[in-house]
C-alpha cells in the first residue's frame, strides 16, 4: 500500500486557498509537525476547519500569528488573542460554530449526508442566514455539511493499511475529519505492521486514510497544559 | 467564604448521585471540590470523555488528557474517552442531567448570554449553545453582579444569546432563583442577606417564594 | 452501582404496546436471552425496532412467530417468510426502511438531532409522504428521529459501570440503540469489574446503559450462519 | 461456463488494487473468486466490517462474524470492525469506490428495481438504496434475461424503484452495457451471441459503441 510518506510529500496537495481541516482540542490532538511543515512552507489564503486556533505560538495558533489563514470556522478563538485581533482588524474571516453542531457538520460531510436538523443555536445569532425547520413538530435548524480537501490529522498509531488508533482526548475532531476530506493524512506516534491492530480495536477504518506520517518528537505536554491554565 | 466558594459549595448541593454533569469553565469547575466524598457523579468534559478527574500532580501530567478548558486533568477508572461527535451526541441527546455554567446576563425568560461582547470580547461558544440546549437541567453559577456593581439578572438580555428560555436555576453568592413560567422565584437568600438586598443587586422582577429559605452554603 | 440485574427485573419494562429497540443482524449481536424472556412472558403488541426479523425460529424471529408484534421498524423482512405472511395478511404492520436510513434515524434519536437529510430513497416509494429538502442546490429526504422506550442490546463485555465492548460484526445496530432508548438493557458474555476496560477501548459509556443481564449459555452459531445459506 | 460465472468474471475486471467494494448476495458474491491473485481489493460488509475474506472451513466458523447474507465469513488482517452508522457512512459518504447488486430490472436511465415485486415479493431494501445512491459507481451484475425469457433490461423499470439514475455499468452473460446521457451503449458482445442477439433479448434501445468489443471473460 505504500501509505507512509513524508511531510514534503504531503505538503504538495497544500497550497495558497486550500481548505484544510485539522484536528485537535487546543492543541491536544493536533498534527504538530504537519503544521510546522506548513509554516514553512508558507502558503496563503487557508480556510482552516477546526474546533479552535489554540494558542497564539502553538498548534493552529502558529499558522494565524504567521497569517497563512483567510477564513476560520471554528467554536472557539477565546485562547489566542492574535485571533481575535485579525478578526477585529478585518484582516481574518472567521466563522464561529456551535462545537456540537460543528462536529454533526464535519461528520455529515463524511457520510454522505445533505445536513442535519439541531436545536442548538435557535434564538441566537448562529441561526440567521440558516433555514429553520419543524420537525415532529418543534422546531430546528438546518445545518449543512462541512468538506475539505485536506484533512491533516493526528492519531497515536496506525498501520500500514492507514488503520488508527486514538489515544485519550486527543481523539476529539480526529475520526470525524479522517471520513469528510478529499485526501487525508495521519500523523502519528507508532507505526506499526498490518495486524498489529486487531479489527475489534481500529477507530478509524484505514480506508479513510490516504497517508501517513510519523510525528517528529515532541514534547510540548506541560506547555499546552499550562497555556489554557 | 468567597463568594465564588459559597456559589460552588451551594451549586454541589444541586448534584445527585448517579447524575451525568458538565462542569463549564470558572466557578462551575470548582463545584468538582465540594462534592461529598463518595458521591458517584459522572463529570463529563466536552472534549471528549467522561468520568473527569482530579488536576494530577505536576509532573504527572499526560500529555493527552486536557479538560475542556485545556488544563491538563486525569480521567477516572470507569472513564471512557470518545470523540467530539459522541460527546456532543451526549450533551445534545439529552444524556447530560446537568450543566453548570457562568454566565455575562440570564433574564426572566431563562434566557442565557455568556459567549461574546459585541466589539469588545469575541471568545466564541464553544460548547456552551449545545450544552445549554442539551441539558435536561441547566445552573447558571456566577457572582450575582458584574464587577462594575451592575446587574447581571435582567428583564431581558442585551448581550447576544447563547440560548433561548433554557436556564432552569440561577446561584450566586446572595441568592438561588428558579426560572419558571411566571418568572423568577427567588427560593433562598444567603446568610447576611436580606430580600430586599437581593432585589436590590437584581434588574429583573423576583417573586418571593412562599418557601423562602436561607441558602446552605 | 448494581446495573447487574435479572431478566425478569428487566422483563417488568416490557408490557403490551412497549416500544422496543433490539439489536443483532440475521441474530448475530441479538440479545437471545431477554427475547426468549419476553416469549415466555407473552406481552402482546410491540412495535420493534431492529435491522430485520431473522429466520423464522430464531432471535427476533421468535416475537413474529408467537404473534407478539404489531409493528416494525425494519430495513428487511426477506429471512423470515412468518414476517412476510403476517404483513400479507394484514395481521403486522411493516414499515421498510433502508438501512443506512435506519441506521441515521436511530442515531439521531439518540443524539438529539431533529432528523437528517439523506439522498437515499429518492425517486422511490421510501420517499412518499416524506418532506423533501434542498440543500447545497442538491435534493434530499428529510428522515426523522427513532427512539424506544425500551432498547435491548447485545454487548461481548461489560464492566460494573456499563461500559460495553462489542465483538465483530455482531455490534452492527448496538452502539446506536444505547443512545436512543428511555430504558436500556445490555445483555453480556463477560461481566467484569470496573477497571477492567480501559477508557480507551470502551465503544458505548456506561452512562447509556441501564441496567446488565448475562447471557445464557447459547451454542447456535452454526445454525445462524447455515439459515442465511 | 455457466452464465454466473461468466457474469462473475467479467465483473471481476472492473476492479482494481486499491478499490473498496461491496458486492451483493448472489451472483455478485462470486465476484471474490475470480480477482487475480494478491490484487487488493477491501472487500466492504454493510453489517459492519471491511477486510471481508473468504468462508471458513467447517467448524471453523467463529459466531459473530457474518456477512450481509448472514453467512459465515472471515475477516482479513488488516480489517476493520465498525457499527452500523459507520458502514454507511462509508457507502453514503463517497468512501466506496464500487457496489455490485443484482436486478430484476434496469433501464435506459440507469433506474435500478431489485427490492420488492408489489402482491408477490417484499424483502426490504436492507442496504440496497444506501449502496447504490452512495457508491461512486454501481455495477448490476445479473443474468440477461429472467427465467421466462423475458427482458430485464427495459425502456423504463415497471417494478418499484431502488434508486433512481444511478446504475453505471449492466454486465450480463451476453453482454457489457454502459448506461450514459444519450442512453445505453453496448460496449461488448460475449463471444457466442452477435449485436442482433443481444438486441432481441433487450427492451431497451441499445447505442452499439464504436468501440464494440468481444467480452472478455
Amino acid at each position: 500500500m505504500g501509505k507512509l510518506t513524508t511531510i514534503d510529500w504531503v505538503l504538495n496537495r497544500v497550497h495558497d486557498e486550500t481548505v484544510l481541516m485539522i484536528g485537535g482540542f487546543l492543541g491536544v490532538g493536533t498534527p504538530d509537525s504537519l503544521i510546522d511543515g506548513i509554516v514553512k512552507k508558507g502558503v496563503k489564503n487557508l480556510t482552516i476547519i477546526a474546533n479552535d486556533t489554540c494558542y497564539p505560538g502553538m498548534g493552529i495558533g502558529k499558522l494565524v500569528v504567521n497569517k497563512q489563514v483567510k477564513k476560520l470556522i471554528v467554536s472557539h478563538i477565546g485562547t489566542n488573542s492574535e485571533t481575535g485581533r485579525q478578526m477585529t482588524a478585518g484582516e481574518i474571516e472567521v466563522e464561529l460554530a456551535p462545537q456540537g453542531t460543528l462536529a454533526e457538520r464535519i461528520r455529515a460531510g463524511g457520510a454522505g449526508l445533505g445536513g442535519v436538523l439541531t436545536p442548538t443555536g435557535l434564538g441566537t445569532v448562529v441561526a440567521e442566514g440558516k433555514k429553520t425547520i419543524i420537525a415532529n413538530g418543534k422546531e430546528f435548524l438546518l445545518e449543512l455539511p462541512l468538506r475539505a480537501q485536506v484533512a491533516l490529522i493526528k492519531a497515536y498509531k496506525a498501520d500500514t493499511r492507514g488503520n488508527l488508533l486514538f489515544r485519550s482526548s486527543s481523539r476529539n475532531f480526529n475520526p470525524l475529519m479522517a471520513a469528510a476530506a478529499d485526501y487525508v493524512v495521519a500523523e502519528v506516534e507508532h507505526f506499526v505492521p498490518e495486524g498489529d491492530i486487531s479489527p475489534n480495536e481500529v477507530m478509524t477504518p484505514g480506508i479513510f486514510v490516504d497517508n501517513i506520517i510519523l510525528q517528529e518528537v515532541y514534547d510540548n505536554a506541560v506547555e499546552v497544559g499550562k497555556g489554557g491554565a | 467564604m468567597k463568594p465564588k466558594e459559597i456559589i460552588a459549595r451551594r451549586v454541589a448541593r444541586e448534584l445527585r448521585a448517579g447524575n451525568v454533569v458538565n462542569l463549564g469553565i470558572g466557578i462551575p469547575t470548582l463545584v468538582a471540590n465540594y462534592l461529598p466524598e463518595n458521591m458517584d457523579v459522572e463529570l463529563h468534559s466536552e472534549n471528549g470523555f467522561i468520568g473527569l478527574g482530579p488536576v494530577p500532580q505536576e509532573g504527572h501530567e499526560d500529555a493527552d488528557v486536557i479538560n475542556a478548558g485545556g488544563q491538563h486533568v486525569t480521567i477516572n477508572t470507569g472513564g471512557a474517552f470518545f470523540d467530539s461527535a459522541m460527546s456532543f451526541a451526549i450533551i445534545r441527546g439529552g444524556h447530560l442531567d446537568i450543566t453548570v455554567l457562568g454566565a455575562l446576563e440570564v433574564d426572566e425568560q431563562g434566557n442565557l448570554a455568556n459567549w461574546m461582547v459585541p466589539g469588545k470580547l469575541v471568545p466564541g461558544m464553544g460548547g456552551a449553545m449545545d450544552l445549554t440546549v442539551g441539558a435536561r437541567k441547566v445552573i447558571v453559577a456566577m457572582e450575582h453582579n458584574a464587577k462594575n456593581g451592575s446587574a447581571k439578572i435582567l428583564k431581558k438580555c442585551r448581550l447576544p444569546l447563547t440560548a433561548r428560555k433554557e436556564v432552569d436555576l440561577i446561584i450566586t453568592e446572595k441568592a438561588v432563583i428558579e426560572v419558571t413560567e411566571e418568572g423568577l422565584v427567588l427560593k433562598e437568600v444567603a446568610p447576611g442577606f436580606t430580600v430586599e438586598d437581593v432585589r436590590n443587586a437584581t434588574e429583573a422582577e423576583l417573586i418571593v417564594s412562599s418557601e423562602l429559605k436561607e441558602m446552605a452554603v
